[in-house]
């Protein structure tokens, strides 16, 4: 069987999608790359949806309609987070999350 | 389909329509935005009262109305308007966006409201997200030196992260159960919390929602925010969606056949941290909504505590303690935007004299205080000791003994307070005047606090109901 | 009962801060009408048929098996008068206060609200909430209207008891859920037969978190301070009814509750209470603050009340009801003359007051009397009390007991030696202009005096009334 | 018998109406003096014709065998009863007697003495409050009710003896006789519960006297146990009636009023110890080894007082110390004769003459006290004592009687109680005693004779005299501090109780046999013992011989023949070192250790604990707000490993 016709194989790549993106959730200082790794682990949760979807769904419907609905909330989620990360950069003139440590204790 | 069951979250809709077309204005009138918020307010009420007795399902099964979202929601509308009654002076709003303000905090409503609702898991995160978003912005809304769009960014980071965990999360539970309803997915529990996968996608899942309630580990956002975010809409989300995670919560657990014994234990541990660790960090905080946010974190604790006994009592125990909570946060942090008229965040040394500045503010201050420490005879008190009953009634002894004990040491953080609003006095800080409305209110929540707290049966009796028909 | 002060509560809510006069009014009627009630009640139960009696109850919370449940027995009854007694004192002694009059008469109000009702009712958790109704005021009493280092001893007097409460709620619900009667109803719990473990960790439970109320060694730390601090009406509730609730408690619901656990840990009830009372008189020996050395007596005292109730016989408990009783009286006319000196000179170290009984001799009488009785003087109801208490300890614990006999010898050095300072010899200057009591003033003291040499001579109208309820409640232990 | 009964009717008033006094000038009259006075007054003089009434009534039918007991109950507890009531036989109808006219005779007596204090009132409720504790102790018919009238007795003489309590002496006096009288009776106490413990079955409050003396019921006691609670009796005993070594209380007592002196330190309350042997005489004859530790207690107390009595300079502690010398000679009559199996009379016979003639002489000694305004004998010597007719007349007389020289009572009472010491095998306690007259008459004449021949001023004894002063002892010659000693004649109020008295002592002593007949039933005939009586007459005319060199002679140097040996003599002014040792155990036990200790204990370790724990809750939460870093993704990085720990406790831990 093709090592691309198994559920592991995307199962596996959805983690390490996932580990990827909470890495540069955790490593990355520019809030643009942080946001873009938060789209990063909902992508990972998107492909696992399709796979389960393809492989195990009773219903080959469901995962799809899931995956459209996360992009749309995706798009919206950047678009919040962009406007949000713009007002930082008036406010704080950067967009390094370093810079953001005024609230503590 | 009926309307009716849909009927809230339509009203609500229709009022953000209203508050958007507000919005386009090109010259602000914020005097006469607040009529129409406070009109369209009390409306909601009087809507979500008449659907409370709605039962039924929509949209294919994703969407349970019954006794149980109706009361939240009527909460949430309760919420909602009360944020309102203190909007007055949204001082710290420029004035331009306060028809924005009214529209995302209806947006976010409409969210929590489809939240408490929801049995599917696309609908839960659709509503969550929805929800959430709209606190994103108003938190940074606020007119601020930096720690408004400090915090809103660090509220999205964490809460895009936790929703973003909890989305994978529920991926894995699809796989593991091949479906999305939580009434499918629930009875399968046993099976599924003996899978790997299934453990895993159950942790991740509830991040989400830990994050709502700012339990430990996901309760970092709370202070900042909470300090961060403008009085009004800190009460918003100290109040609605404090309410709206635990309905969730409910759902989650209330349908399920019961979690292995070491996840329970999970659970146990989480809720006691956070109970302890909320309440000793709470100790040291200089500012009221700061403190305040570090209470609520320990409140999330006492919450779990009621949904872990997995038990009719429990729930019943926990739903009363959440509209308990809802209405005692509330006095406290009308109590603070009355005081903090220009919006500023409240040390707690400007409470100083407040006896004697507005001596009906203190004793709503009181009431509240105590009823959040949990002293009677205040919802607090009934609450907390129902919450006790139950989870020692399922043999957690040491859960209860370590809740009282932080009972004693929370009360000493708001004894703080009240002594800083009762004994100490500065010259400098002039009378605070309240309006009749105002004055109205306060009374009516002390009557509340303390009325309910020493005749609950009804409150009890109505939880039970609505439980009964989670279950 | 219940109800009369709430009355008052609501009406002076509504009354305006200026009308001084009418909130005392109101007030002391209020206090009043509660007095009349208790001594009513007092007179009105009936002995020969004891049991409960003017029973009231009806269903507050089903689900929970919650029940207001409120009656009268021999053994609430003598502490319902004592509380009716002293609120009613208090409020007069508190009659010249200027300062925030309208709050401070609520705030005592509710407390004697809470008071009446931990004694009176029957359900743990209705019993539990007036508890902490009539605990928690005390901050704000001390914190507004005290003295010395009020903010310390408000903060450290409140935490003290709520820890306290903290360990009652786990007891409390231990013995709720362990019974599974689903109900809170003690009479009905009573029946229920725990299983000696749960009986053992809930009566430690119940024990020290009441205890710390009743000033059990060594959790008594915070009432000498408490009492220092508090004002003179608040120190008088204090001393004279709140400790009494403690020590209630433990024989109430404790003892009540769980019998075998109770006699698991009669030893070192026995013990703690012995060492509180030699420790009370020793260390009062030393102290030069008037409410100190007041505060130490009453650690000595509520000692020999827990020794009696840890002796578990008839005269035992007898005895410590008893106590309780005069002790609260006694406390009272304490700290109502000390209160009445300290409002006058500002001062209370015995070193710098002094003869006393020549600048007002009523006052210094009131005190003197109030310190013999302390010493147990015969005559005064305490003597009584102390009686049978000892006469008891002795069969069950001798070696306590002997300890206990002994302590007097001392405790009567400790009275005298206050008294001898402060009223005799040769007036300090400084004072001697100040006035006596005003027989207004003095009538609540002559009050208080008069019921403990009442209860001295008639000891019997006392004790029968407690033994009618202590007979069958031991019994049924 | 119910409270019906004549009897019981009468003793209450006898007891109620001077506690009814004290009470109402008290709460209400002690403004006013007069007023006060005729309250009193007449609340004393019921009672004693009460009392003589009863005595009269009742003296042919009841004996000791068989008493009138007429109780009702005080307190019923479960296995505690205490009954309120009376026990009226011979000997408790006599001692009212005594008591009531005693007190009746000072009360009239302090009209003069007390005049125009500002305390005139308190003055007499508190000697109503005495006459009511002593009249019921002395009534008393349950062992429980006599202790509680023994406490108030107590009370009422603390209240005396600190009456002018502005002076610190007197309050300081007055605390110690509470204190240490407070020690004998917790003993006192103690000795009831222990008997309540051992008889298990019996509760001794509930009982009368009469049972505790009953041996039926006290046989069951092994004599170990037996003893035990006898001695802790006497403790009470040594308390009140001031034996060695718990009786440095009473000389101080004479801080008081000297009709307090003359009341309470002489005639009644002090009496009251003897009096409770007397009432348990059966009980405590049942115990030799407890009788042989009385009659050594008492020997030594004897010795010691009458030794001190030697060099007191200050005539009412002469008086003083006599008296404890001479409640040490009943003592010790009293447990000789329960040794030797005799009967209790003659302790109690010397208690009757003592009670008047002691009260006697305290009067007198008030007198020139009132009048000369100071304590000093050889002041008053000075200022001419001898003039005052009538005083020096009854003085003398009474001094007589207490030395003990026919036909004077105390000849007489002192003749019985050496004849029950020579009964006993060992000789050498008569010889004791024996000593004990000679010093007594020493001292008793010591003071009369310096009273009667005064010195001039120019004598050279008078430097003598000062050295002496410098010798300082404890309550040397002070004034009185009531402060109105003007020289004006002597009231016939207070002359008048100094004849009456003064006849008693001289009739009394012929009473003897109808007065035994009276108390035991039967009075055998007693052999005339020559050698005795001679002896001890011998022995009382020594003294006063040997006092006539010393003091009374033309060319006596006036100085005791003890100051041959200094240390002694220094020995006997600092009254044995007792005080001292008191004081000292008082400070470095009870203030020093224990106090001290607890205390410290108090502020640091409980108290000290408590904040500890608040304060480390405050640090814990502090250290815990560091987690709450500024930078978020310190934060989420926590979050991400708490929530990978949580996973990998469940994939473990299933």
């Amino acid at each position: 069987m093709l090592v691309f016709n198994q559920l592991e194989t995307y199962l596996y790549l959805a983690l390490l999608l996932f580990a990827i993106g909470l890495y540069g959730v955790l490593a990355r200082r520019s809030l643009i790359a942080i946001l873009i790794s938060v789209e990063l682990i909902l992508n990972a949760a998107s492909i696992n949806f399709m796979a389960f979807n393809r492989f195990l769904a009773p219903h080959p419907a469901v995962g799809q309609v899931i995956t459209l609905f996360i992009m749309a909330v995706a798009a919206a989620e950047a678009a919040i987070a962009l406007s949000i990360i713009v007002a930082v950069y008036r406010k704080l003139k950067s967009i390094n999350i370093e810079h953001a440590t005024e609230l503590r204790g | 389909m009926n309307v009716m069951l849909f009927g809230p979250e339509l009203y609500y809709l229709g009022a953000a329509l209203v508050f958007f077309l507000l919005s386009l204005k090109r010259k602000p009138e914020p005097k006469a935005d607040y009529q129409i918020a406070l009109a369209l307010g009390v409306g909601g009420l009087v809507v979500t009262a008449l659907c409370l007795c709605q039962q039924g399902e929509l949209f294919f099964k994703a969407y349970r109305v019954d006794l149980f979202s109706q009361i939240f929601k009527f909460a949430l509308a309760l919420a909602f308007f009360f944020v309102l009654t203190i909007s007055h002076n949204l001082a710290h709003i420029e004035e331009r966006y306060h028809a924005e303000f009214y529209l995302f905090l209806t947006t976010t409503t409409i969210g929590m409201m489809m939240l408490v609702s929801s049995v599917e898991l696309l609908t839960i995160y659709v509503s969550l997200e929805l929800s959430s978003y709209s606190l994103y912005i108003l938190v940074p809304l606020r007119r601020g030196d930096g720690i408004d769009v400090e915090a809103g960014i660090k509220y999205l980071l964490i809460g895009a992260v936790s929703s973003g965990v909890m989305l994978f999360g529920l991926s894995y539970l699809f796989g593991a159960t091949g479906s999305t309803y939580l009434t499918e997915i629930l009875p399968k529990m046993p099976q599924l919390v003996s899978s790997p996968i299934g453990v895993l996608g159950l942790l991740l899942a509830l991040a989400g929602f830990f994050f709502k309630l700012s339990v430990f580990p996901f309760h970092f956002w709370a202070p900042d925010v909470y300090q961060g975010a403008a009085n009004q809409v800190t009460t918003f989300i100290a109040t609605a969606s404090k309410a709206a995670a635990v309905a969730l919560m409910l759902r989650l657990v209330a349908l399920g056949a019961g979690y292995g014994y070491s996840f329970t234990k999970a659970l146990v541990i989480l809720s006691i941290v956070s109970m302890t660790l909320g309440n000793l960090v709470a100790i040291i905080q200089k500012d009221f909504k700061r403190l305040l946010a570090y209470s609520s974190i320990a409140h999330a604790g006492y919450f779990l505590m009621g949904i872990i006994t997995m038990k009719e009592a429990g729930y019943i125990a926990a739903v009363y303690y959440a509209l308990a909570y809802l209405v005692m946060n509330f006095t406290v942090f009308m109590v603070i935007s009355e005081v903090a008229k220009d919006g500023r965040d409240l040390k707690i040394q400007e409470l100083a004299g407040l006896w004697r500045r507005s001596p009906l503010l203190s004793l709503s201050l009181i009431v509240g205080l105590f009823a959040l420490a949990g002293v009677p005879p205040s919802i607090g008190f009934t609450g907390k000791l129902l919450l006790f009953t139950s989870a020692m009634n399922q043999g957690y002894f040491w859960l209860v003994l370590i809740g009282a004990v932080n009972g004693t040491i929370s009360l000493y953080y708001y004894l703080r307070v009240i002594y800083a609003s009762y004994f100490t006095d500065d010259p400098s800080l002039g009378p605070v005047a309240i309006s009749t409305p105002m004055r109205i209110l306060n009374y009516a929540l002390i009557a509340i606090v303390l009325g309910f707290g020493v005749f609950p049966d009804r409150i009890v009796e109505l939880a039970k109901a609505a439980v009964h028909t989670v279950l | 009962m219940l109800i009369a002060p709430l009355v008052g509560l609501i009406i002076l809510l509504l009354l305006k801060d200026e009308q001084k006069f009418l909130i005392r009014a109101v007030s002391l009627v209020s206090a009043g009408i509660s007095l009349a009630l208790s001594i009513y009640t007092f007179m009105a139960y009936d002995k020969g048929l004891g049991g409960l009696q003017f029973v009231e109850k009806y269903e507050m919370v089903k689900t929970f098996g919650i029940t207001y449940f409120v009656g009268v027995e021999g053994l609430n009854a003598p502490l319902l008068l004592l509380t009716g007694i002293v609120i009613f004192t208090g409020v007069l002694t508190m009659w010249e206060l200027e300062e925030r009059t309208k709050e401070f008469f609520i705030w005592i109000l509710a407390l004697v609200t809470g008071v009446f009702g931990v004694f009176m009712s029957y359900d743990m958790f209705m019993f539990f909430l007036f508890y902490e109704i009539a605990v928690v005021p005390m901050y704000i009493l001390i914190l507004v209207w005290g003295s010395t280092r009020k903010e310390y001893a408000a903060m450290k007097l409140t935490l003290y008891l709520m820890a306290g409460s903290g360990l009652i709620i786990p007891g409390i619900l231990m013995l709720y859920s362990a019974s599974g009667l689903n109900t809170f109803n003690m009479l009905l719990l009573h029946k229920a037969h725990f299983s000696p473990w749960v009986q053992k960790v809930a009566f430690v439970l119940l024990f020290f978190g009441f205890g710390v109320l009743a000033a059990v060694w060594p959790f008594h730390t915070w009432s000498p301070v408490g009492h220092v601090a508090a004002p003179t009406a608040v120190s008088m509730l204090h001393a004279g009814v709140l400790m009494k609730l403690g020590s209630f408690a433990v024989l109430r619901v404790a003892m009540y509750l769980c019998p075998d656990g109770f006699h698991y840990w009669a030893q070192l009830m026995a013990l703690l209470a012995t060492v509180g009372i030699v420790y009370g008189v020793f260390v009062g020996l030393s102290q030069t603050d008037l409410k100190y050395v007041i505060g130490y007596s009453s650690v000595s005292h509520m000692g020999i009340v827990c020794l009696g109730l840890a002796t578990g016989t008839v005269d035992g408990v007898n005895g410590s009801v008893f106590q309780m009783f005069a002790h609260g009286i006694m406390t009272a006319l304490f700290f109502s003359s000390v209160g009445y000196i300290y409002d006058r000179t500002h001062t209370r170290d015995i070193h710098e007051l002094g003869g006393f009984s020549r600048i007002m001799p009523v006052a210094s009488a009131f005190f003197i009397t109030a310190a013999l009785c302390g010493a147990g003087v015969p005559g005064m109801a305490s003597f009584w009390a102390e009686l049978l208490v000892f006469i008891a300890t002795v069969k069950v614990f001798p070696v306590q007991g002997l300890l206990a006999i002994a302590a007097l010898v001392v405790g009567a050095l400790f009275a005298l030696r206050v008294v001898q300072t402060t009223f005799f010899n040769a007036p300090n200057p400084k004072f001697t202009h100040f006035e006596d009591v005003s027989p207004f003033l003095g009538l609540p003291r002559m009050m208080l005096i008069a019921t403990l040499i009442f209860f001295g001579i008639f000891p019997q109208t006392m004790v029968g009334m407690i033994k009618s309820a202590v007979i069958p409640f031991l019994q049924g232990m | 018998m119910g409270p019906c009964d004549p009897n019981f009717l009468s003793c209450f008033l006898i007891v109620a109406l001077p506690l009814l006094s004290f009470a109402v000038i008290m709460i209400f009259t002690w403004r006013r003096h007069r007023l006060s006075l005729a309250i009193s007054l007449t609340c004393s003089t019921i009672p004693l014709i009460l009392a003589w009434s009863l005595f009269f009534r009742l003296k042919d039918t009841v004996t000791l065998a068989k008493p009138i007991v007429t109780q009702v109950n005080w307190l019923v507890s479960d296995a505690v009863i205490v009954p309120f009531g009376f026990l009226l036989d011979p000997v408790s109808l006599l001692m009212l007697g005594i008591v009531a006219t005693i007190s009746w005779l000072i009360q009239i007596y302090s009209i003069g003495y007390m005049e125009g204090d500002p305390g005139f009132a308190r003055f007499y409720a508190d000697l109503s409050l005495f006459g009511m504790s002593m009249l019921s102790l002395v009534s008393a018919s349950g062992m429980l009710q006599l202790f509680i009238s023994w406490e108030l007795v107590g009370l009422a003489s603390y209240l005396l003896i600190g009456f002018w309590y502005e002076k610190f002496s007197a309050s300081e006096a007055g605390k110690k006789a509470f204190v240490v009288t407070r020690f004998g009776d917790i003993g006192f106490f103690m000795g009831l519960v222990f008997l309540t413990f051992f008889m298990k079955d019996i509760n001794i409050f509930g009982l009368g006297i009469f049972d505790i003396n009953n041996a039926a019921l006290t046989k069951k006691l092994t004599e170990a146990q037996f003893t035990l609670c006898a001695l802790l009796i006497f403790c009470g005993v040594a308390g009140k009636s001031a034996q060695f070594p718990i009786h440095v209380w009473l000389p101080d007592a004479m801080e008081g009023p000297t009709p307090v002196s003359a009341l309470l330190h002489s005639a009644t309350m002090v009496a009251a110890g003897v009096y409770l042997i007397t009432r348990l005489f059966p009980f405590f004859a049942a115990s030799a080894t407890a009788m042989t530790v009385v009659l050594v207690i008492s020997t030594i107390t004897l010795l010691l007082s009458s030794t001190i009595g030697m060099v007191a300079k200050d005539i009412k502690q002469v008086w003083a110390y006599s008296t404890v010398s001479q409640l040490g000679f009943m003592a010790m009559g009293l447990s000789a004769a329960a040794l030797g199996g005799s009967t209790l009379f003659a302790g109690y016979y010397h208690l009757t003459t003592h009670a008047a003639f002691k009260a006697l002489l305290f009067l007198c000694a008030g007198v020139f006290i009132h009048h000369f305004g100071t304590n000093d004998f050889f002041v008053m010597s000075k200022d001419g004592g001898r003039k005052l007719a009538i005083p020096m007349v009854t003085v003398t007389i009474g001094a007589l009687a207490l030395a003990g020289i026919f036909p004077f009572a105390g000849f007489f009472s002192k003749e019985a109680i050496l004849a029950q010491l020579w009964h006993l095998p060992n000789k050498l306690w008569v010889g004791l005693g024996l000593f004990g007259a000679f010093l007594t008459a020493y001292y008793t004449f010591r003071v009369i004779f310096v009273m009667l021949f005064p010195r001039k001023d120019d004598d050279p004894v008078w430097q003598e005299y000062y050295v002496r002063e410098e010798g300082g002892h404890g309550h040397g010659a002070h004034d009185d501090d009531h402060g109105h000693g003007g020289h004006h004649g002597v009231p016939w109020v207070m002359s008048f109780p100094l004849i009456v008295l003064a006849a008693f002592t001289l009739v009394l002593g012929f009473l003897q046999t109808p007065l035994e007949k009276f108390l035991l039933g039967e009075s055998h005939p007693h052999e005339m013992n020559y050698v005795l009586l001679f002896s001890a007459v011998g022995c009382a005319l020594g003294g006063i011989g040997v006092a006539w060199l010393d003091w009374g002679s033309a060319n006596a140097r006036w100085q005791g023949f003890i100051r041959k040996v200094p240390a002694l003599e220094n020995f006997f002014i600092q009254k044995w070192y007792m005080d001292h040792f008191w004081r000292w155990f008082l400070n470095t036990f009870i203030y020093g250790t224990f106090s001290r200790i607890f205390t410290y204990n108090d502020r640091r370790v409980v108290d000290g604990g408590v904040d500890a724990v608040a304060f480390s809750t405050i640090g814990s939460g502090r250290l815990l707000s560091f987690i709450q870093t500024a930078f978020v993704q310190l934060n989420l990085l926590f979050m991400v490993l708490v929530l990978a720990g949580v996973g990998l406790y469940l994939l473990m831990g299933r």
